[in-house]
């Protein structure tokens, strides 16, 4: 019940990682389905164990790892940028079969 | 006296194969040839010594209240297969195998000199392969002696099989001619395949006697029957069967009907060894197969009867088809089979009911008795017809004609083999032939009328084949080759010792040495049966002399009235191209040829797919791989919503 | 808080020190110096490798985050070894001129993964373990795009980087589904907590985190991103991921799998785990059947093998235990052998297709024969160790004496055939192919040449030596309480 | 170290030496690669003729242990995996035939090029497995020496064979392997079951003796074994490697797979599947024993129509291997040892036909018998040898192939099974057919006019060739000659299984 906002916003980061084309949009929807955990555990922490503090703090690793999981994407895009001039997600399909 | 030294006989030619055979290549040829002839003379002084020491020997042991006895000089383990069934090789000597012993010694000796000049051109020069040639008569003379004396009936299987090899190694002594390769090939597949019967037959009788020797076998031939407990199968007894496969294999060495056929293709060899293994030695080891397990055979009557069949029918077969053969050696050839036959028949025809073992063993008797003069005169006539041969090049009678004035000692040879064998008192076969026509009549009057007619027929084609190759007409000399003329000494004396046997072989006493059961047996000429004997065999020259000892027409009227019989006559009534039938277009095309495309197509086939079918779909899901990081993330995705859907499903449902 | 607990962490401090220290090298050592960077840390690491071999006193820190074993022991052990070798065989690449200016960077960042996979291997709770994986995976991302001017890099690094994170969302996921189940983060509070919690919730966290781990293992179906990464990343990148991080991703999920989901082992997530392992294993032969590109080809290999490795985790017992992690030192060692020839060549001749290769005995005779034994032991033939190492899975799959594991092993003996064939291919084009533009004769470098010497050594001894196991096996039996649920 | 005092480890040692003496030869040196080679060779050879020595001895002595010269030394101490050492009569007389070959086969290889180094070191690293193989009775090192004789084979058909060498050595190595696997499985499940008191064991004869395998277990796992081994005994239908491998493979090698490699099959079968899983065996036997009455007749007549020389001698060894497995699975000693007498036979007169072969392809270049003719003329040392090979092969007395074939007739026929001596009548036959062929290839390639007249330049064996065959040769006609020599040591080998086996089976007669 706890679960539904949560997994409907994973879903949704899913959809967008599976639909857009730019890179950028994809690195968003990625955020998205972080993000919709990081929901999960806080609220389970809040209704189910307020007790004690474990899910607020795995919620704060999980964000401050998305966050350099984040920058070193942008990095590997701009650098695909530079080098081949596209961010277009579907043009990268170099390495195949 | 011991007969320790016997075992020399089998040691002396054994040791001279490998001689000459490994070391006489560097010796000379004439040398190599001498060497082996003496060393088989002395070979036949000692069959000899052993022989006359056996039937003549004052030993008290070897004959007790009249009855003969078997000695075992030698015996040795030679390869065990179980506790009971254990194979030995060793030395047997009885009235059969001594006289044996006598006939191929005599007959080895005698061809090993014949050769000395027949297998020279001309001018005395030995041809190629000279050596060999002697080193494979020593191998054969030592694998028959082995064969004679053997004491149980797997050494006689082994040694069977070693008559059968060299006597294709010397069929195919002609190695570069393909008539001889095929003919070589044919004998030994032909034997190959009755000896398969052989054994078979060997193995059902081990199992249920549990021994191989002659002896226990012979000891009481009841009891070893009965071992079967009288299990049949389809019908007969096991030991019926097991009797029936061995005279089988006996039959492809002796060329039965229908295992006649290698015998006459076999000429291809050299005259002598033709002379040697297939008129004397080898293709009586049938013969003398049966007559080793005859208790046996005489206990089951149903397997007596079969070989009494084949025996008689083969005999008249064979002989209606040398009436017209033109090849002179397989003219002799058939009459051989006829010959053998006529062993056979004699063997089948005694019996043990009635007046007993004893006295219904004269069939026996004769039968031995034939073998010996058989032997003898057979071998004179194929070593004349070796003279006559290498005289003139050639084996068509049509090439001969009239050659008495040229060659007389070898006509008169000839001739006297050719009464002997055609049952003319005093010569030899007349006695023998006399005994088995007895036989024959206390069988059944039948049996006796039978083998009354084949014995004219023989007479008449004997004479046939003589009249053709000495008078007929007057022999004209191709031009190139000088006149044909009687041999050196080395190939005229062997003709005139086995004349003179010939002459006086039958006046041994024969029943006093080789009987059923070693009591002697006195024989009294049934009058009846030998006059009207002789007066066919008369009829039978008669009608030879008439039709071929001057030229004239009548012959060829016959042949055109009865064109069909006549051609099916010469060509043997086609049981040659039946085999091929059955052998190449059945066997080769029909098993062969498809099971080998069954097993490079099939078999391969399926190995070669499932390799294929790897690499293929390899190759179709190969998509999966297709580069997008959207669609690996797809499939990531539903691989774990699979995952978690699937084992939910299955857990919790 | 007493920091003696630090001292059961001497493998972790010392890796950290050599961080420092090359860090420090890298950072304040004048420019004429920076060349000797790789040989210098390369020796250091070797240095800090011995040492890490002195046992350690087992026990947990951090109020029972941390656990030290003679399991884990052991196991960063081995790590370190592959670790070095990796190490020997990247020195002449990390001074090539493209990558020479960023030498220091690559060190660290790999040291800094290894210290990640320490993290993981030791790892008590769910926190300290998703710390761990994260950091071993995030600096490979940068490893993988390391070489700038080749676009296949970065491709490689973005297709590396999108299905982490991806995978770390479906990670966090099913461990956010367990703690909502137990509300607690700790590996034995949750074993007891989840006994008989057999719920949708728990086979659905069970899937995802088994779909997590997947990723760094490369099972099928979340392999993908494999072939290509391991096609465009630096040849030093790709045989550090597929050993190095492989085989510590591989000793985490053993633990985690026996300790927290122990309880429902026979009804739950034996069964996901056999269907994973025939398809990896299947998948994994049938895709390199075809492969030509020697990089992708090993990539696809390294799938099915991994697809064995969790043979050794599926039997859920010490012999399994010890087997996998005999397996894993096994394919260290093989598939590092492989990749050291590789990279040789691919460095002095720049082919990297099997066809490259045919005649390569005739040049190169010791590079050919470190390839067959590499590759002989792979295919799992005496007397290399690979046979040993399939054989001893094999066994402990079987151990747990469940009849469809029978089918399984036979489906997976079944498998090696067709790896062997693949294998055999690569023999086939170095010794008997020929070949008119054959690869001439090259002269690699003495680290190299090291490298390989170690690896042809191990493959030859491990298999025949046999404390090695034995060793392993008391380690694993040590920690035998990890099987208290199964 | 007491593992020293064991005379069987130094049947392993010494290849191994012989391998680390090759690999200090230079590539170039020939003549000290030859040297070593034949050192090593001779070597195994006094080692294998002392063996039987020692063995008879002991036997003498009156040692009834089933297993004499047995040793056990831990090797993977977890598993219970030991080193164990020890011989029966069997495995003695296939130590004996190795070694022989071995010898043989390196002086038919005396010209090998290229790279002859490499190719030695391959010979006897194939060797080592052969030999480990026959002296260990741990199944593990069994089953590892096992592929160590195996996978040589692909490199060494790969490199120095000949016609479709590629298809062929991939084609055997993976056929080979596929049994193996099989194998690998059957030998995990019996050591799983070894024991009904937990504590398991890879020795054989201590799971003989526990003979505690579940009767169910055993019918899974003794096609496993016997599968496994029977690919490489050539059964039926898994013999195709057969012909192509040999067909492809360099002299030597057809020599060594043919004569030792193929007798491991056989050997296996006895040694892990019956005497393991009696039950099983009397169980499931006719499937196996139709099996391999089909390969006797069906590889007898496949021979008859083949044309290239190596063909015929491949579909040959199909059938006479399938009188092997035929005869173990007869279940009484007389038919088991014909088992091993056969393999003896087909083993040094198989290596006999392939050397002949070897020698006479690497004058005429070609094995087609269509093209050759009259070679007794231009070889006739060779056509001799060629002459007695196929005398051997087709039973003729006083050469090895009969002794074989009567033991193991009259013993098949001693089993009471009806269905037994159906087959058994059916497998005589193939005497004759064996006739045929043999003789006609002797027909068609000694005999005869010579086909090609740049034949007539050839010339006779060399020293080394005369050497290599004509020990071969001897070997033939000595096993032919004194038979009771080698069954006296091989049949008391047989009582334990055999009385395993009446319990199940009792018709098959001791």
């Amino acid at each position: 019940m706890y679960l539904i906002p949560s997994l409907i916003m994973f879903g949704c980061g899913v959809y967008g990682f599976i639909t857009r084309k730019n890179m950028i949009a994809i690195l968003i929807s990625l955020e998205l389905m972080l993000n919709s955990v990081d929901i999960n555990f806080v609220v389970f922490n809040r209704f189910l164990y307020p007790d004690q503090m474990d899910g607020m703090f795995f919620a704060l690793f999980a964000i401050a790892i998305a966050a350099a999981e984040t920058a070193v994407a942008i990095a590997i895009i701009i650098n695909i940028y530079r080098v081949a001039k596209k961010v277009d997600i579907s043009e990268i399909t170099k390495l195949k079969f | 006296m011991s007969f320790d030294f016997s075992i020399l006989v089998l040691a002396l030619p054994l040791f001279m194969f490998l001689f000459l055979g490994l070391v006489g290549v560097k010796m000379g040829k004439k040398i190599t040839g001498v060497v082996g002839t003496i060393a088989m003379g002395v070979t036949l002084f000692i069959c000899y010594s052993i022989a006359l020491t056996y039937f003549f020997g004052t030993d008290q042991k070897q004959v007790i209240d009249g009855v003969r006895q078997s000695v075992l000089a030698y015996d040795w383990n030679w390869l065990t297969f179980t506790d009971k069934l254990v194979v030995k090789l060793g030395i047997l000597l009885d009235p059969i195998s001594a006289m044996m012993l006598i006939v191929i010694s005599t007959i080895s000796f005698l061809v090993h000199l014949f050769s000395l000049g027949y297998m020279s051109d001309e001018y005395g020069k030995p041809e190629k392969g000279f050596q060999r040639y002697y080193a494979f008569l020593a191998l054969f003379t030592f694998s028959m002696l082995g064969l004679v004396v053997a004491t149980n009936i797997f050494q006689m299987f082994i040694f069977f099989e070693m008559v059968g090899v060299s006597s294709y190694l010397l069929i195919g002594f002609y190695y570069t001619s393909p008539a001889a390769i095929h003919a070589s090939k044919k004998a030994f597949i032909v034997t190959r395949l009755a000896d398969l019967f052989f054994l078979v037959g060997i193995m059902v009788l081990s199992y249920y006697t549990n021994t191989f020797d002659f002896k226990e076998l012979m000891a009481s031939p009841e009891s070893a029957l009965s071992t079967a407990h009288g299990q049949t199968f389809m019908g007969c007894s096991v030991m019926a069967w097991a009797l029936t496969f061995i005279f089988i294999g006996g039959a492809g060495k002796s060329a039965m009907y229908p295992l006649h056929i290698w015998l006459p293709d076999a000429m291809e060899g050299p005259t002598p060894v033709s002379a040697l293994i297939h008129a004397a030695t080898m293709v009586v080891a049938g013969v003398f197969l049966v007559a080793r397990l005859f208790p046996l055979y005489v206990l089951e009557q149903g397997a007596m009867n079969i070989v009494l069949v084949v025996g008689a029918f083969t005999a008249l077969y064979a002989a209606a088809i040398a009436c017209v053969q033109s090849d002179i050696k397989r003219a002799l050839a058939f009459s051989t089979i006829s010959q053998i036959a006529y062993m056979m028949t004699a063997l089948a025809v005694s019996s043990n009911v009635g007046e007993g073992i004893h006295e219904g063993g004269l069939g026996y008797m004769a039968s031995m008795f034939h073998l010996f003069t058989h032997a003898m005169f057979k071998a004179l006539l194929f070593l004349c017809a070796g003279a006559i041969i290498h005289a003139v090049h050639s084996n068509e009678n049509s090439h001969m004609h009239g050659l008495h004035k040229y060659m007389p000692i070898t006509s008169i040879a000839f001739l006297i083999g050719c009464l002997a064998i055609a049952g003319i008192p005093p010569f030899a076969g007349f006695f023998s032939k006399d005994e088995i026509l007895v036989a024959c009549y206390e069988k059944s009057p039948l049996w006796g009328v039978w083998m009354a007619i084949v014995a004219g027929m023989t007479a008449f084609y004997m004479f046939r084949i003589y009249y053709l190759i000495f008078h007929w007409k007057k022999h004209e000399v191709k031009e190139g080759h000088h006149a044909p003329h009687d041999m050196q000494w080395t190939m005229t004396l062997p003709l005139i010792i086995l004349a003179v046997i010939s002459c006086v072989a039958g006046f041994i006493p024969f029943g006093d040495f080789v009987t059923v059961d070693g009591k002697p047996l006195e024989t009294h000429t049934n009058w009846p049966v030998a006059i009207s004997s002789v007066c066919i065999a008369l009829v039978g020259i008669g009608l030879a002399t008439k039709m071929y000892y001057k030229e004239n027409k009548l012959p060829s009227q016959l042949k055109s009235k009865f064109n069909g019989l006549w051609t099916a006559a010469y060509n043997r009534f086609y049981m040659d191209e039946l085999y091929q039938f059955i052998t190449h277009k059945i066997i080769f095309q029909k098993i062969c040829k498809p099971i080998a495309w069954f097993d490079r197509h099939i078999i391969d086939g399926t190995m070669n797919l499932l390799a294929d079918m790897t690499t293929s779909a390899s190759f179709a899901i190969r998509k999966l791989q297709s580069g997008s990081i959207q669609s690996y993330v797809l499939v990531y995705f539903v691989g774990a919503i699979l995952l978690a859907a699937i084992t939910m499903v299955i857990v919790l449902i | 808080m007493d920091y003696s607990q630090f001292l059961i962490m001497p493998q972790e401090i010392g890796l950290l020190v050599v961080f420092l220290l090359v860090f420090l090298y890298d950072t304040f050592m004048p420019e004429r110096c920076q060349k000797a960077l790789p040989v210098c840390t390369t020796a250091l690491f070797a240095l800090y490798t011995v040492f890490s071999f002195l046992p350690v006193q087992p026990g947990t820190a951090f109020a029972g985050m941390f656990e030290s074993s003679d399991a884990t022991w052991a196991m960063k052990a081995i790590l370190n070894l592959g670790m070095l070798l990796v190490l020997l065989q990247s020195v002449k690449w990390a001074n090539s001129e493209f990558v020479a200016v960023r030498r220091g960077e690559f060190y660290e960042l790999l040291l800094l993964t290894l210290f990640g996979m320490f993290l993981m291997i030791s790892a008590r709770n769910l926190l300290i373990f998703y710390i761990g994986l994260e950091t071993a995976s995030l600096p490979l991302a940068a490893l993988a795009a390391f070489e700038k001017h080749h676009y296949e890099s970065h491709e490689a690094a973005a297709k590396y980087m999108f299905t982490a994170i991806f995978s770390s969302a479906i990670l966090l996921l099913g461990i956010s589904f367990v703690y909502g189940m137990a509300g607690s983060f700790d590996y034995s509070e949750l074993a007891t907590a989840l006994v008989d919690k057999k719920s949708a919730l728990l086979i659905a966290s069970v899937a995802f985190v088994i779909a997590g781990v997947g990723f760094k293992l490369s099972l099928v179906p979340f392999h993908l991103w494999t072939a290509d990464v391991y096609q465009g990343a630096p040849t030093a990148v790709t045989s550090y991921l597929s050993v190095i991080s492989k085989g510590s991703a591989a000793f985490a999920f053993l633990v985690m799998m026996v300790q927290i989901f122990g309880a429902v082992y026979a009804d739950v997530w034996k069964w996901m785990l056999y269907a994973v392992i025939i398809l990896t294993i299947t998948i994994g032969n049938l895709f390199a059947v075809r492969q030509r590109n020697l990089k992708r080809f090993l990539a696809f290999s390294s799938i099915s093998q991994a697809g064995y490795i969790m043979l050794g985790i599926v039997a859920a017992n010490t012999l399994g235990m010890t087997s996998m992690m005999y397996y894993i030192l096994v394919y260290i060692f093989s598939n590092l052998g492989a990749f050291a020839v590789i990279a040789v060549i691919e460095r002095q001749a720049n082919k990297v297709t099997i066809d490259d290769y045919n005649g390569l005995f005739k040049t190169n005779p010791w590079l050919a024969f470190t390839m067959m034994i590499a590759m002989f032991s792979l295919a799992g033939i005496p007397p290399f160790a690979g046979f040993f190492s399939k054989f001893f899975v094999f066994a402990g799959a079987l151990k747990t004496g469940d009849t469809a594991i029978y089918i399984l092993v036979l489906i997976a003996l079944i498998n090696t055939i067709i790896s062997l064939y693949y294998y055999l291919l690569v023999v086939k084009a170095m010794f008997i192919r020929q070949d008119d533009c054959v690869i001439p004769t090259l002269k690699s470098h003495w680290t190299e040449r090291t490298g390989m010497i170690l690896c042809s050594l191990g493959i030859i001894l491990i298999g025949l030596v046999s404390c090695i196991y034995s060793m392993l096996n008391s380690a694993a039996e040590a920690s035998s309480n990890l099987f208290a649920l199964i | 170290m007491e593992i020293f005092s064991n005379i069987l480890i130094y049947f392993v040692i010494v290849p191994l030496l012989t391998l680390a003496g090759l690999a200090l030869c230079r590539n170039k040196g020939i003549g000290a690669i030859r040297t070593v080679a034949v050192i090593g060779a001779s070597a195994l050879m006094v080692l294998a003729i002392a063996l039987v020595a020692i063995f008879l001895q002991e036997r003498g002595a009156g040692n009834e242990a089933e297993m004499l010269l047995t040793g056990s030394w831990t090797w993977y101490e977890p598993l219970n995996i030991k080193l164990s050492l020890g011989v029966d009569g069997v495995s003695v007389v296939m130590i004996l035939l190795s070694a022989f070959i071995v010898f043989a086969g390196v002086f038919a290889s005396w010209k090998m090029d290229p790279l002859p180094k490499q190719f030695f070191l391959w010979f006897f690293l194939l060797s080592t497995g052969v030999f480990g193989f026959f002296i260990s009775i741990d199944l593990f090192t069994m089953f590892m020496f096992y592929e160590v004789a195996l996978i040589p084979m692909y490199l060494l058909i790969g490199v120095w064979g000949s016609g479709n060498k590629n298809y062929s050595a991939m084609k055997l190595t993976l056929m080979l392997m596929g049994g193996s696997a099989f194998l690998m499985l059957g030998i995990l499940g019996i050591y799983f079951h070894s024991s009904a008191d937990g504590n398991l064991t890879m020795n054989v004869l201590e799971i003989a003796k526990n003979n505690a395998i579940p009767e169910n277990w055993q019918l899974f796992l003794f096609p496993m074994t016997f599968v496994g081994f029977g690919v490489l005994g050539a059964m039926f239908p898994f013999h195709t490697w057969s012909p192509d491998g040999h067909a492809s493979a360099p002299t030597a090698v057809s020599m060594l797979h043919a004569g030792v490699l193929m007798k491991l099959g056989g050997y296996g079968c006895f040694r892990i599947a019956i005497y393991l899983m009696p039950f099983a065996a009397s169980e499931l036997s006719w499937i196996f024993l139709t099996l391999t009455g089909i390969s006797i007749v069906y590889g007898a007549f496949s021979a008859c129509v083949q044309t290239d020389l190596k063909y015929i001698n491949a579909y040959s060894s199909v059938s006479h291997c399938g009188m092997v497995l035929f005869a173990i699975l007869m279940f009484n000693q007389t038919a088991m040892t014909g088992a091993v007498l056969q393999m003896l036979s087909h083993g040094l007169m198989t290596a006999l036909f392939f050397a002949l072969i070897g020698m006479i392809y690497g004058r005429t270049h070609t094995r087609d018998i269509r093209d050759m003719g009259g070679m007794m003329h231009i070889m006739p040392f060779l056509g001799v040898g060629y002459v007695i090979a196929g005398l051997a092969s087709l039973g003729l007395p006083g050469l090895s192939g009969f002794v074989a074939e009567m033991t193991i007739f009259i013993g098949s026929y001693e089993n009471t099974d009806v269905f037994r001596r159906v087959l058994t009548i059916l497998g005589t036959s193939s005497i004759v057919i064996t006739a045929v062929y043999i003789l006609r290839v002797v027909g068609k390639l000694l005999f005869g006019a010579v086909q090609n007249e740049h034949h007539r330049q050839l010339t006779d064996a060399n020293w080394f060739e005369r050497l290599s065959t004509t020990t071969l040769m001897l070997s033939v006609a000595i096993i032919g000659c004194f038979p009771n020599f080698f069954v006296d040591i091989i049949r008391d080998s047989f009582v334990p299984v055999v009385k395993a086996l009446n319990e199940f089976f009792p018709v098959a007669g001791i």
